[in-house]
């Protein structure tokens, strides 16, 4: 897991640097121990927080990471709340209407956006919107214009797969005999699906939500990279590509850290929904 | 005495029922629905081109022609246009299916035996040999797919094989996971208990009856995986590693068509195109086996 | 016949433990809490009790289909709370097991005829041509007839179903099944048919039955002696006829009690239990019944009865019967 | 009774988002953005692929990091941004007291950014930090024959070398940045890579990582007053982003527009590209090393004749190179003009046959990085096409360049490799670097060239050293080394009211800059 | 015909699943008197509980259809209300609960949230009102600690209290007829004969009618004042209860009485009824018994036969056919006493 394919040194190091430096270089940093005893050694640097200094900048990697730490997450959260706001009402409103006209075009609209790569979202994107209507930004952050392409862009693929799940959760709920009790109490059917059938749902899809976080923030690299977005992400790829693995390892242990982070908070707020789980 | 023998109704249906091989069967039911048809003829295109994709395209994918680069769709006999090698994008995307299939299959071989094997050890045998893979595994799937494997290409060099591999080793996870609790569900099903109580044997319990019942679960899993591998292999090109120019794959295909977004639309338009039917297609035929073979999910 | 003892269980335990998560403490649930009783040869012996009360798991554990947490099942001489995996992988030939829902203890995956040829290739029966006879014939004997053998348990009905569930038990001849609520699942009428079944085969084979069940008139029906369970405990244990004439125990008594009439013009006394069945994780101290039982004295809430055995080897665990008779006499006639 | 958990949950995730963008927007005001129609404009926004890593000087050899803190920092010694020669900036002059000793007299009366004066200890400083281990600087390895620097008085110094070494006015050129002892001193060099103290032209702002760098002028510059007030070096990695923000006016100028794209930005009213021939080259390396084919000298001549470099600079460089035929560019100062091979496939294939090959049966391996140099890849297919064209086939393996590099340096490469070299002004480090047998990039050893390369190295006297550099420009074009390539056209996207002349050595000087 | 709360007349019902439609009830007569218990009995499958929802109006919209018939509630035809309307009948006049205590309560809300439902929707009352109200209801079912009942989830409780909240649920509107869909048959049979009680006990007290549904032949004759035994989609018979119970005309009904195990000598066999419900595709023409029943003869494979009275009797056998019963005198074919 250390050593990446490429040799770092080459890739800071003066083109014209003597072998023997290169050689310094590999000794001082350590690539030419055996890759076990690096992995071992970097575990052990690892669990007490400590990953190295990056390659490039000599810098201590864990601090370099976390300061891109609040970009990546104004982009995965934004594209996170839009995602929800888009897709619950719409697979609730699908799940209601089923097989309605609204339900297939909203179901279509799913399958789709599940076959559509983010990266390829992005472009056209940034095809149509700055290149050819010059209305947004393509790339980089700063206004919120900057963020609605790379926000859209990352919430697409969320919006399909909610949807998608809201609908078949809400299709779930309403079968259930307990829906079929509050409909027997005389309760309108707004406020079934609104208040009755909604909060049952929430359930599941908090679950879903925290277990997509991962392909959240696994897309914000790529959206991050497109878009020029100066998050966890696109410092990652840049770490890979100079071969700066310090980095790239603080920044991976980092999105695990996050996404444990975040699982425990939907386990919270699971529980806040859940009294099954809340009162033992 | 002699036993009373109740009788038998013979209903119509259980007359009619009669032995249909499983090809008649499995195409009436597609017939059905034209989601699952549509994604089985994409499907079967794919794989069409993809074995004969060599002979069907007009040009050489790998040929050069500085002459004509650059050509928009549809000019000098370029279907799809050429791109900034003039190389022509039609017979590029259809040897990059090839790619993709090839991919998707191998990656869903080898990630879904991995994975299936480590779900059946874990949830059969449980116990600590349980505890300590399913460890292995709640950690890698603390990591998002997509930059795992980007993490191990990078590590591992890129190429057509060394993507094949990052794939494999981000995905195995995915079908230890669920085939896992498939086996943890199917052991507490009575009729498991029941062979117990015939005094099946454990190995006997194992192949029997666990593994062909896990059968439909792995088969739809790995339909809908097939479908993730194809986007991310996609992905990662796109991200200058995984497949490699000039070898044409859809993804590095738009990585190089990037550049020339401004001028030249069809660079990037007709490879993405290629990767959402693909995707489409092997989702829809997922989805629709999903639902023909797991009834207890049909309702939706 | 009815001499030769078939079974014991002795001091039968079955605890669960359930995690609570990190820091709690585990919840000991006892299932089944120190259960003894012997089936003789040739009868039809019955666990009867609520939901929750343990006579599944007891059936179950006396099968090995869950193990046992202490004490002893004897059967035909042998110790089977004790056996390895494989010796008792082999005596399962002798003991089998009907489960109450016919649809989940059939492979969905598997035909009829593989679903019958399972235990006799398993335990090696016969030779190959004989075991098709043998399955054909046994098709027969519970109803059904050669040309179901290709067919999926989903191809058939509820009913159909529980006679293939049969029909595989018996198979193999055991001597002994334990029929887990077998006809629960099923309507009325077709519950006769499998009923009438069970007891036609235990005429022509000399089965022997465990017959686990919550149904009282089912009970009272076909089994030759009952055992009565709560909360992981048998409270009572009586010939059957006994038992529904003279039940000893207040929780019997409550029980058949709550039976609905037969017949609207039926008068009956009801005893009406207070509140539920605690949960089994936490039972009460004492007589496990003793917050719902009307005749609770001060000694049921500290005190664990002993049984008290009175004629034709009915037993009662219960501290009303160490009084003296008058007591007895004023204390159930006053309910 | 509760609310709906929805409504809240989704309440509290806007509320975070708000706070976010708000916090982003407040830091970058609203400059860069359009007003092209106000004529005061006094800002200047650079886009740059990628961020600088790190702001402290004589650490980082990438030349993105250079290009912008050389904004900050000032050298002793500077090249001529369009001969190349050398210019004196922060030294007045300097001379050559023996073999091993240099002297240089500093200019009075510099002052820091932060009030502090410049001097001879600063220079001495300077030169320490890339010699102290302890701060692992990547320049290093150039310097280590610097024994000692000393303090001859508050404006002199006088370098020791521990052996002759003829390009020291070089490396001061190229690497060497002032720094403020007092100040690195005080904070720490942690500190002062992020907020860096020059005597340049511009003063630290703020600096977003993978964002921006924000300058400001330096009102009391030596050199005088920046008409540039404010500038910006924005980090965006994908050139069609650049270039897009380029057309919307976000972004002023960048660097490196690949050539298919210059058209586009031709057209565009407020735009122009400014070009120069820069001091990188490209060129084919015909390896030797790889036990193959091209040990052989006649088949390293033949691909030379095989391949028509002007072909691939109209069709893949659409013009945009300036064709070589030896190995050093005419920027370089050890240049003199060779002889190259002319483009003749019969040649070519009767070569071939002498040396015992069937064009036909011929296969061999090039190797190209992907997106390093101007179409790169592009071309490594164009050359397969045109060696095709003799028969000889050839297959593009395509690296990402770390593991090309590393196959380079590996000797794990096969009969080709394309490769660029630069900024190269000083004819000893293409030479020596390429051409070695150690050298770690090299992809060439012949026994005698090597002798003549250690040999004209060493060599202290001005004319000898050109003549032997001559030689073996000559020796290694007859020997078929490469098949020289090509100067880089640097290609600038700029707005077009600004006064920018492009320098050869790539360095981007806002203060040479001003708006019309 | 004041008296009449409920009056269901030739009630049909089509269900569509893709391009199959079913017709699960075909034809159905009852009615359900001011104050009494009407027990609707029938074999899974029957139609009992598709009866009992189309009189609550909770059909599933999409797939199902009251293709004929009327549903008189208080002599108001309310078979083909609208939806709002039918809401103000819901929880209010009428009221229904359910086989499965453990999910027929929403797990997500807490006991007090879900009963403030029909108080909310159908009457005025402010939020103390309510709770003072569903307190009391909750007392009057028997539950212990209403007051912290109240604000507790459904997981906390027991199924036999899970059952009492259901039915105070159904009785806070004080409605004038409660449809018990198969109520006790989750429960175990102590609590059963609870619920039972509590059923008997406030029936009285509410002053309401009670229709009960079920497939269990005991609690029928443990609650009913009237029964409507129900086979294949169809009222086979109806009768008194006590009169049912004596002289069972119908054959299926004689057999189901005649299956129950206590109905027979221990140990001996069963009697039982052959053969297996028709599949809703297989009914045609003729008696939907006729391919089970002993007595069948060629009429019965033939025609349907039409609702014989005898006084308030009603069964739909061709044996009650008095011009049948002239040719069999002599041979008394009832099973009952065969």
């Amino acid at each position: 897991m250390i050593r990446l394919s490429g040799d770092p040194t080459a890739l800071f190091l003066p083109p014209d640097a003597p072998r023997e430096q290169i050689e310094e270089y590999r000794e001082k940093l350590g690539f030419n121990r055996p890759i076990y005893v690096q992995y071992g050694d970097f575990m052990v640097n690892a669990v007490q927080g400590d990953f190295g200094q990056s390659l490039r900048s000599r810098e201590d990697a864990l601090p370099l990471v976390l300061d891109r730490l609040p970009a990546t997450f104004q982009l995965a959260i934004s594209a996170l709340v839009l995602s929800l706001l888009i897709s619950i009402p719409l697979g609730v409103l699908s799940a209601f209407r089923r097989n309605s006209i609204f339900d297939r075009i909203a179901v279509a609209f799913t399958v789709l956006g599940q076959a559509v790569p983010s990266f390829w979202l992005g472009l056209l994107l940034i095809y149509f919107f700055a290149a050819q209507l010059n209305m947004l930004p393509s790339g980089g952050a700063g206004s919120i214009t900057h963020l609605i392409l790379p926000m859209v862009t990352l919430a697409a693929y969320s919006v399909a797969r909610f949807t998608r799940f809201t609908r078949s959760t809400m299709l779930d709920v309403l079968r259930k005999d307990y829906i079929r009790t509050a409909k027997a109490s005389g309760v309108p059917t707004l406020r079934l699906i609104g208040r009755y059938a909604l909060k049952n749902s929430l359930i599941p899809i908090i679950t879903l939500v925290a277990l997509d976080l991962g392909t959240l923030l696994g897309g914000a690299v790529i959206t991050e990279v497109v878009f020029a977005w100066p998050g966890i992400g696109r410092l990652l790829m840049q770490s890979l590509m100079n071969r700066d693995f310090p980095i790239v390892l603080a920044g991976v242990f980092i999105i695990a850290l996050i996404y444990a982070v975040i699982n425990f908070i939907a386990d919270v707020l699971y529980a806040y929904v859940n009294p099954q789980i809340r009162v033992k | 005495m002699t036993v009373n023998i109740p009788k038998v109704t013979h209903t119509t249906q259980s007359i009619k029922a009669k032995k249909q091989s499983a090809v008649v069967t499995f195409f009436s039911n597609l017939l059905r629905s034209w989601t699952g048809m549509v994604g089985f003829l994409i499907m079967i295109l794919l794989l069409f081109i993809s074995i004969f994709g060599q002979w069907i395209v007009p040009y050489d994918p790998l040929l050069a022609d500085f002459g004509k680069k650059l050509l928009p769709p549809m000019t000098d006999g370029h279907l799809l246009g050429t791109d900034q090698l003039g190389r022509d994008i039609f017979s590029r995307i259809i040897l990059g299916a090839r790619v993709s299939v090839i991919i998707g299959l191998t990656t869903v071989l080898i990630a879904g035996t991995f994975g299936t094997i480590v779900g059946i050890i874990s949830g059969y045998f449980r116990g600590w040999v349980d505890v300590i893979l399913m460890r292995i595994v709640d950690v890698q799937l603390s990591f998002p797919f997509i930059l795992l494997v980007l993490v191990i290409n990078a590590i591992i060099g890129s190429g057509l094989r060394n993507i094949i591999i990052s794939l494999a080793i981000g995905g195995w996870v995915i079908f230890a996971r669920v085939i896992r609790s498939e086996v943890l569900a199917l052991r507490e099903k009575e009729f498991i208990t029941a062979c117990v109580a015939t005094g099946v044997t454990r190995i006997g319990i194992l192949f029997k009856h666990i593994l062909p019942n896990l059968f439909t679960p792995i088969i739809i899993l790995s339909s809908l995986q097939i479908g993730t591998y194809i986007i991310a292999e996609a992905s990662v090109s796109f991200l200058g590693f995984g497949v490699q120019p000039p070898e044409p794959a859809w993804g590095n295909m738009l990585n190089e068509g990037k550049d020339y977004i401004f001028s030249s639309w069809w660079l990037i338009t007709f490879p993405g195109i290629a990767i959402m039917i693909t995707a489409l297609g092997v989702n829809l035929f997922g989805d629709w086996l999903r639902d023909t073979l797991d009834p207890e999910l049909k309702g939706e | 016949m009815k001499n030769e003892v078939l079974l014991t269980v002795k001091n039968l335990k079955k605890y669960y433990e359930i995690s609570q998560g990190m820091f709690k403490e585990k919840i000991v649930v006892r299932a089944v809490d120190d259960v003894n009783f012997t089936v003789m040869r040739g009868e039809t012996f019955a666990l009867v009790g609520e939901s929750g009360c343990g006579k599944s798991t007891t059936g179950r554990t006396i099968l090995r289909l869950v193990e046992p947490t202490a004490g002893e099942v004897i059967f035909k001489g042998t110790n089977l709370a004790s056996l390895p995996y494989e010796q008792m992988r082999s005596l399962r030939k002798q003991m089998q097991m009907v489960f109450q829902d016919p649809y989940a203890s059939l492979n969905p995956k598997k035909t009829i005829l593989q679903i019958l040829m399972e235990p006799l290739k398993v335990h090696n029966k016969f030779d190959k041509k004989e075991r098709l006879r043998k399955i054909i014939a046994m098709l027969k004997i519970v109803g059904l007839s050669e040309y179901h053998l290709d067919r999926y348990p989903h191809e058939f009905s509820g009913g159909q179903r529980q006679r293939i569930g049969i029909a595989r038990a018996v198979i193999l001849q055991p001597d002994f099944i334990i029929a887990d609520e077998p006809v629960s699942a099923l309507d009325v009428s077709v519950q006769s048919q499998v009923i009438n079944l069970m007891l036609e085969l235990q005429k022509e084979f000399g089965l022997t039955y465990l017959f686990i069940s919550h149904d009282l008139s089912v009970i009272q029906h076909m089994t030759d002696r009952v055992a009565v369970m709560y909360l992981g405990k048998i409270v009572e244990v009586a010939d059957t006829e006994d038992l529904f004439r003279n039940p000893k125990h207040p929780y019997t008594q409550a029980l058949l009690s709550a039976v609905p009439v037969a017949h609207p013009k039926e008068e009956k006394k009801r005893i009406i239990l207070k509140g539920d069945v605690p949960s089994p994780a936490n039972p009460p101290s004492g007589c496990a019944f003793h917050p719902r039982c009307p005749f609770a004295l001060e000694i049921c809430k500290t005190k664990m009865p002993e049984p008290t055995t009175f004629e034709k080897g009915h037993t009662a665990n219960c501290h009303l019967y160490i009084k003296n008779e008058e007591e007895i006499e004023y204390v159930t006639s006053y309910s | 009774m509760r609310k709906n958990s929805l409504v809240l949950l989704v309440l509290s995730l806007l509320l975070i988002l708000s706070g976010c963008t708000e916090g982003t927007a407040g830091t970058s005001n609203s400059d860069g953005d359009g007003d092209s129609s106000t004529s005061t404009k006094d800002s200047l926004v650079i886009a740059f692929e990628a961020d600088a890593g790190t702001l402290i000087a004589n650490s980082d050899v990438n030349y993105v990091t250079d290009t912008q803190i050389r904004n900050i920092y000032d050298p002793l010694i500077d090249r001529d941004g369009q001969s190349g020669e050398f210019v004196p900036v922060l030294a007045e002059e300097w001379k050559n007291v023996d073999e091993l000793t240099w002297h240089l007299t500093l200019k009075e009366g510099v002052k820091f950014h932060n009030g502090a004066d410049f001097d001879a200890n600063s220079v001495k400083y300077s030169i320490d930090y890339i010699l102290d281990d302890a701060n692992q600087s990547f320049y290093k390895s150039r310097w280590v024959d610097v024994e000692e620097v000393k303090v001859v008085s508050p404006f002199e110094v006088e370098i020791k070398t521990s052996k002759p070494f003829p390009s020291l006015i070089q490396r001061i050129t190229e690497d060497l940045l002032i720094m403020e002892p007092g100040y690195v001193e005080e904070v720490g060099t942690d500190e002062a890579a992020k907020k860096p103290i020059g005597t340049g032209a511009y003063k630290f702002v703020e600096w977003s990582r993978d964002n921006y760098l924000k300058l400001e002028a330096n009102e009391d510059y030596w050199k005088g007053t920046p008409e540039i007030k404010k500038l910006e070096f924005r980090y965006i990695p994908e050139f069609s982003s650049r270039l897009s923000a380029f057309l919307s006016n976000e972004v002023d100028m960048f660097k490196n527009i690949p050539v298919d794209s210059v058209g586009k930005i031709e057209s565009d009213d407020d735009s122009k590209v400014e070009k120069v021939p820069s001091a990188r080259i490209n060129y084919l390396a015909l390896n030797t090393f790889y036990d193959g084919p091209l040990k052989d000298e006649k088949v390293r001549q033949a691909l030379n004749h095989a391949v028509d470099v002007d072909e691939l600079i109209e069709a893949v460089l659409n013009g945009n190179g300036t064709k070589m035929t030896g190995p050093l560019a005419v920027i370089n100062t050890g240049y003199i003009e060779t002889k190259g091979y002319e483009f003749d496939p019969e040649k070519a294939k009767s070569l071939l046959k002498e040396a015992g090959y069937e064009p036909e049966s011929l296969t061999l391996t090039l190797d190209t990085p992907n997106g390093r140099y101007p179409m790169d890849t592009q071309v490594a297919q164009a050359i397969a096409a045109q060696l095709q064209r003799i028969g000889v086939k050839v297959n593009v393996q395509v690296n990402e360049w770390g593991a090309h590099l590393e196959k380079i340096r590996n000797r794990e490469m096969k009969d080709m490799f394309i490769l660029g070299w630069g900024p190269a002004f000083d004819p000893q480090s293409t030479i020596e670097n390429l051409f070695t047998e150690v050298a770690p990039y090299s992809g060439f050893y012949d026994e005698d060239i090597e002798a003549k390369i250690y040999e004209t190295n060493a060599l202290f006297d001005e004319e000898k050293r050109f003549n032997g550099y001559a030689e073996l420009q000559n020796a290694l074009v007859e020997k078929a080394a490469w098949v020289p390539l090509w100067q880089q056209a640097d290609l600038y996207a700029v707005r077009k009211d600004l006064n920018f002349k492009p320098r050869v050595d790539e360095k981007i000087q806002a203060f040479e800059m001003s708006w019309n | 015909m004041s008296d009449k709360v409920l009056q269901v007349n030739d009630l049909r019902i089509r269900f569509r699943n893709g391009k199959e439609t079913s017709q699960p009830i075909r034809g159905v007569n009852f009615h359900v008197k001011k104050g009494e218990t009407l027990g609707i009995v029938g074999e899974s499958g029957c139609g009992k509980s598709v009866t009992s929802l189309s009189v609550m109006g909770l059909l599933p919209i999409k797939t199902s259809e009251i293709v004929s018939g009327e549903i008189l509630f208080n002599n108001r035809d309310i078979s083909r209300l609208k939806e709002k309307e039918y809401r103000k009948l819901r929880g209010n006049e009428i009221s229904m609960i359910f086989q499965e205590p453990m999910t027929s309560l929403n797990p997500v809300f807490t006991i007090g949230e879900q009963l403030s439902e029909p108080l909310r929707q159908h009457k005025k009352m402010s939020k103390s009102e309510i709770r003072n109200n569903i307190i009391a209801v909750l007392k009057q079912v028997g539950l212990p600690r209403a007051e912290q009942i109240i604000d507790e989830y459904p997981h906390q409780l027991s199924g036999g209290m899970r059952q009492r909240v259901m039915i105070s649920l159904a009785l806070l509107c004080h409605p004038k007829l409660m449809i018990a869909d198969e109520p006790t048959t989750a429960l175990d049979v102590t609590i059963q004969a609870q619920i039972l009680e509590l059923l008997k006990e406030i029936k009285v007290k509410n002053e309401m009618s009670l229709m009960l549904i079920t497939h269990d032949l005991s609690v029928v004759a443990e609650m009913c004042d009237r029964v409507v035994v129900m086979y294949a989609g169809e009222v086979v018979e109806e009768a008194e209860v006590n009169e049912l119970f004596d002289r069972p005309l119908h054959p299926y009904t004689q057999g189901l009485m005649k299956s129950l195990p206590s109905n027979n000598e221990r140990k001996s066999k069963l009697f039982s009824i052959d053969g297996q419900v028709p599949k809703p595709s297989e009914i045609g023409e003729g008696c939907v018994f006729a391919n089970r029943c002993p007595f069948a003869f060629e009429k019965c494979f033939a025609e349907t036969p039409p609702a014989f009275n005898r006084g308030k009797h009603i069964s739909k056998c061709w044996l009650q056919d008095p011009a049948v019963k002239e040719v069999m005198q002599n041979e008394e074919r009832s099973i009952v006493n065969s």
